[in-house]
């Protein structure tokens, strides 16, 4: 926890912004996955979680990539540079890589691609990586180059064409897997990506993580309020987002209901 | 200007070295706050409201912004008051500071064997939640009639074997002084308030409620000045203890509660916001002692100039 | 997209151009807005509480600034019912929007010779004010006991002479659906809600209560959730209309209203911090309905998906 | 009512700071004693009513002098150049010349220097003008020069002799009615200066406005929060701070209660 100073904020794409804090070393070295709990300021009360996007130990700065949902990020989208942010973090428990995996597959959808970036470069040096980037449209498309630099193959899509092929970071991840055949998935993108990848035998049959999203309170696993499905026993138990997650293993997570 | 003012209290027995609490469900079994600061910096831990039974809890979303406040809808998710006593009261018990157990049931048996499964352990003061406006049953269903308030404190005060017991009223009613004065009659040792007030938020986008839920309780400095007058009209209708609790952000929100005749205060939402909030809380409380030259907390209590 | 959604909307056989109604005691008789805007660009005016005879009300200070809301004690300050008959109401009935006048009394014989004064009048509508806070005598007092409310509704309707009379209900109070259904069975023809929550402030660097009355009225967004739930409630409780009000500062907040079950709306404090508020609430509800392709405004009355 | 841009915010003295504002003809041509009613913004609720200090026609800015008190002065002291502000006014009703007077004594105690200076300016060319202003101390004096270049004399003092005489404002301003006979007295201070003034025979005598402050909503006349006792038959009536006043004849005022 701590008062982290805005060392930029700007646009990377349509409706999406990068803000770059001037970080500690326990958000420098932080895992995949977790995520910063940053109070807005400008009247929001309670803190807004964003994964961490990228790090650059060098800099001594970490990211977060955002897109402008409502009060909270049109705030934060307006944050200057210099400016001192109240962020809690790094928090939860993020992506793992399996004993003795090789290979990761990368699986973005829209802002999912946020969290992943870090992820690649996490796994630079520890296993190969590949990502598939799923976007609405071209506009909406961000950090393209940076993957690049980071994996070893990157494959970006949309729903409209306007940028790679139509069609779904699902499905092209599905068929990827067959011709590449990582040995774990991560991914990160909305419900309805991981209902999908749910229904695909080939995400069922490997290491596959997902990171959720729920409305937090405190981020730190107290107030409860952040519950997703997990199975368990015959049926499924309530687990927190922010403390046992974000990343939950995909077949655990029940949706919906 | 006092050189160190003191900050201890005792609420019904039980002495706190300052009189910051954290409040029932904001602060889990305080396991999560360890690494944040050591416990023992706190008046006492309430605890997340306890069942029978583990209970699951509302469908998420369970919580949303408002202005000033939130709203949550958790439903009293908790372990039961089995694996309380089994996996987190001995290390909670020996953190160096006060315990309370927040105990909440569907029906007055229920909460009586909680009562008394409590009363043989190491926690320091039951509070009675009467007052959970996100569950069906129980709940604040017992907390908005005086009559019930008393009945359901007298069986439960029976049970507790000695230990001190706080009952924590609903702000959904119209005369709380009348509730305040059933808890006491009902042989309660101290009076608690306020709980969250029953509350609403709506998406009008997808032209649904925020909350799976539909609705729930809203806490935060919105309802701070409710929970003042409620205090304020608590306290003068009863001479047991009361602790006061409702939108506490900083040490001189906490003043205005003890001013309003509070003899601890609770600190929920606050926490919620900011992981180390009960700890600033009690830094401010003590420098605002200082700026107006009072030696003792205790000279707070009840001090306003109305 | 819509090109130009209908607003209008009826309350009880009131026509109104929108559903946007300037609340009880926060635009006076509309006077002191006319050099902002023209009085007919409002759904309807309720003018300030009046009672038999001219009242002070209470000492100042009467108003303080809580978190996202306010505190007000004025105490029904009015120059009595016969100078709103003779000094307000000729200007204000022909200033093209309809005019509710919102009563108050001491007594419920009070009560009754103010509706029967009125009913002669040409305000539109009644608004039966059971439900302010800042007074020690009637106001609240009548609003919280569902028989007290089915009693003077009853009574009062006898005296309205055939003007729809609304029961403005008190949000201090631990079922609302219960009060509601109260005013319906005593006669009432709409219900509004919320007034003002009970509350207080402390000004802690010098111990007092910031408000010479010690409690007041708390107004404003930090009490939209408990009014948006409690419109959900009556709503759900009676089928006469219901007139939401409670913090709605934009179109958006009014919507909310509208979708809880609301017919129509009242906004105050947003008009005691922005003169034109009600104007631009007007404005952006129109541009939500555009945006949710809905073509008329009473398609918004309770359609919350919940 | 309007948006007005801000020029400039810079503080005077010790905890007084002036906000300049690019403002519309109605505030330029403003009566002394009226005010601005002002959305600081910051999460603020309400809004904060300040006197007009003065006004530049030529400029087309006006200003307000303000203490920081509270959390609404505190955040319109950070407030930056070219923030464009939601301000409301000129509102009440102020300071009125006496038919055929010639001479007017200003009496202001602490920041109740602020409206007078605009006062002073607007006598320019009307009558002469006389300025008393006492402050706590020398630290906390303000606006001297521009009351020196309005006025025909000035005459500061403080209650610890830091500056000027060692003196009360309503003491040194009976003096010099003894010697200036002025026809009308425009004064603005705390409660404690009007009590002071009501008991001396030399105010009751003449002329005599002073300018009330209540804490206020609406500022314009409708929500009747702002009430001040008025003297009205054998008793007393509330009147508005906000649209009677804020200004009302010294002998009209009740205090106290
Ligand atoms: C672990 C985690 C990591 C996230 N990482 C990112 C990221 O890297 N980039 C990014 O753009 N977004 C991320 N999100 C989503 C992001 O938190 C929300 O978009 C943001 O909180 C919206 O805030 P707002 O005030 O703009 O929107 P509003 O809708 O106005 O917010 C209202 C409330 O809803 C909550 N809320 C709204 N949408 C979401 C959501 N999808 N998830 C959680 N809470 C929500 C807000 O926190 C707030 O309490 C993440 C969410 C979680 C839980
Ligand atoms: C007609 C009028 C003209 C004024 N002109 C000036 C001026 O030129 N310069 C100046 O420095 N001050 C002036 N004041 C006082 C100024 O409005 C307050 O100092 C200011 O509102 C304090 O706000 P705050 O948020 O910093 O203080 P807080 O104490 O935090 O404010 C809390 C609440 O109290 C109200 N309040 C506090 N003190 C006063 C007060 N003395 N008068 C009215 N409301 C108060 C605030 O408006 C707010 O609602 C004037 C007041 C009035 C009524
Ligand atoms: C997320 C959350 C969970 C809560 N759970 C409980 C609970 O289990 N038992 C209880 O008595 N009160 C519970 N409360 C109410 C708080 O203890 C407290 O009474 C209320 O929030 C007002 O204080 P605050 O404004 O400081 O939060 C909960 C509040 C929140 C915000
Ligand atoms: C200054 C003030 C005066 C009020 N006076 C009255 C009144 O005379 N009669 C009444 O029924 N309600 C009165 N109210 C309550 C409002 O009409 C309304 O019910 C309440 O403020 C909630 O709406 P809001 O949040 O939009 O202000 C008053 C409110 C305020 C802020
Ligand atoms: S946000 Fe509090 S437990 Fe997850
Ligand atoms: S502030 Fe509203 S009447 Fe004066």
């Amino acid at each position: 926890m701590g008062l982290m100073r805005v060392v930029r904020n700007r646009p990377l794409s349509d409706g999406v912004f990068e803000l770059e804090l001037s970080a500690p070393p326990e958000v420098l070295g932080a895992a995949p996955g977790t995520f910063l709990h940053v109070a807005v300021g400008g009247g929001v009360f309670l803190r807004r979680p964003f994964s961490i996007h990228r790090t650059d130990p060098q800099d001594g700065t970490a990211a977060v990539a955002y897109a402008v949902r409502g009060e909270g990020t049109r705030v934060l989208s307006q944050t200057k540079p210099d400016t001192v942010l109240d962020v809690l973090g790094p928090l939860g428990s993020g992506y793992s890589l399996p004993e003795g995996a090789r290979r990761v597959l990368l699986v973005g959808g829209g802002m999912g691609a946020a969290p992943l970036l870090h992820a690649a470069q996490f796994l630079k040096g520890r296993a190969d990586c590949d990502a598939v980037l799923g976007f609405a449209s071209a506009s909406y498309a961000f950090a393209l180059d940076r993957f690049e630099a980071c994996c070893r193959s990157l494959r970006a899509v949309t729903d409209d064409g306007s940028l790679g092929v139509k069609c779904s970071a699902c499905d092209a991840a599905a068929r990827l897997i067959e011709t590449e055949r990582p040995d774990a998935v991560w991914a990160c993108g909305p419900e309805g990506m991981y209902r999908a990848m749910q229904g695909l035998g080939c995400f069922r049959n490997l290491v596959c993580q997902v990171s959720l999203e729920e409305r937090m309170g405190c981020g730190v696993g107290a107030c409860l309020t952040c519950s997703c499905r997990v199975r368990a026993g015959e049926g499924w138990e309530y687990r927190r987002v922010c403390a046992d997650g974000p990343v939950f293993p995909l077949g655990e997570v029940v949706f919906g209901g | 200007m006092v050189d160190r003012p003191s900050l201890a209290v005792e609420v019904c027995g039980v002495p706190m070295k300052n009189p910051c609490i954290a409040a029932s469900g904001t602060f889990g079994f305080g396991e999560e706050y360890q690494r944040y600061f050591p416990l023992h910096k706190l008046g006492a831990i309430c605890v997340k409201g306890l069942t029978l039974e583990p209970r699951q809890g509302n469908p998420p979303p369970r919580i949303a912004e408002t202005p000033s406040g939130m709203l949550n809808s958790v439903g009293l998710q908790n372990p039961g008051v089995r694996a309380f006593l089994r996996d987190h009261l001995p290390r909670l018990a020996d953190s160096g500071t006060a315990v309370i157990a927040n105990i909440a049931g569907n029906t007055a048996e229920e909460y009586c064997k909680i009562a008394a499964m409590l009363s043989k352990s190491r926690v320091d003061m039951l509070e009675l939640n009467i007052s959970c406006p996100n569950v069906k049953e129980g709940g604040v269903a017992f907390g908005t009639r005086p009559e019930s308030v008393l009945e359901i404190t007298r069986r439960v005060k029976t049970e507790s074997g000695g230990k001190p017991l706080a009952v924590k009223l609903s702000p959904n009613t119209s005369d709380i002084g009348e509730t305040a004065l059933a808890a006491r009659e009902g042989g309660a040792d101290a009076i608690s308030l306020i709980n969250t007030i029953t509350g609403m938020a709506v998406d009008v986008k997808n032209m649904r409620p925020v909350l799976a839920n539909v609705t729930g309780g809203l806490s935060g400095p919105a309802i701070r000045p409710v929970a003042l007058r409620m205090v304020y009209e608590a306290a003068r209708a009863v001479t047991i203890p009361v602790i006061g609790m409702g939108g506490i952000m900083s040490g001189e929100d906490a003043a205005a509660f003890l001013l309003c005749g509070a003899r601890a205060f609770m600190v929920g939402t606050a926490t919620v916001v900011s992981p180390t909030a009960c700890v600033h809380i009690v830094a401010e409380l003590e420098r605002y002692l200082k700026e107006q030259g009072i030696g003792d907390v205790n000279a707070l209590v009840g001090a306003l100039k109305a």
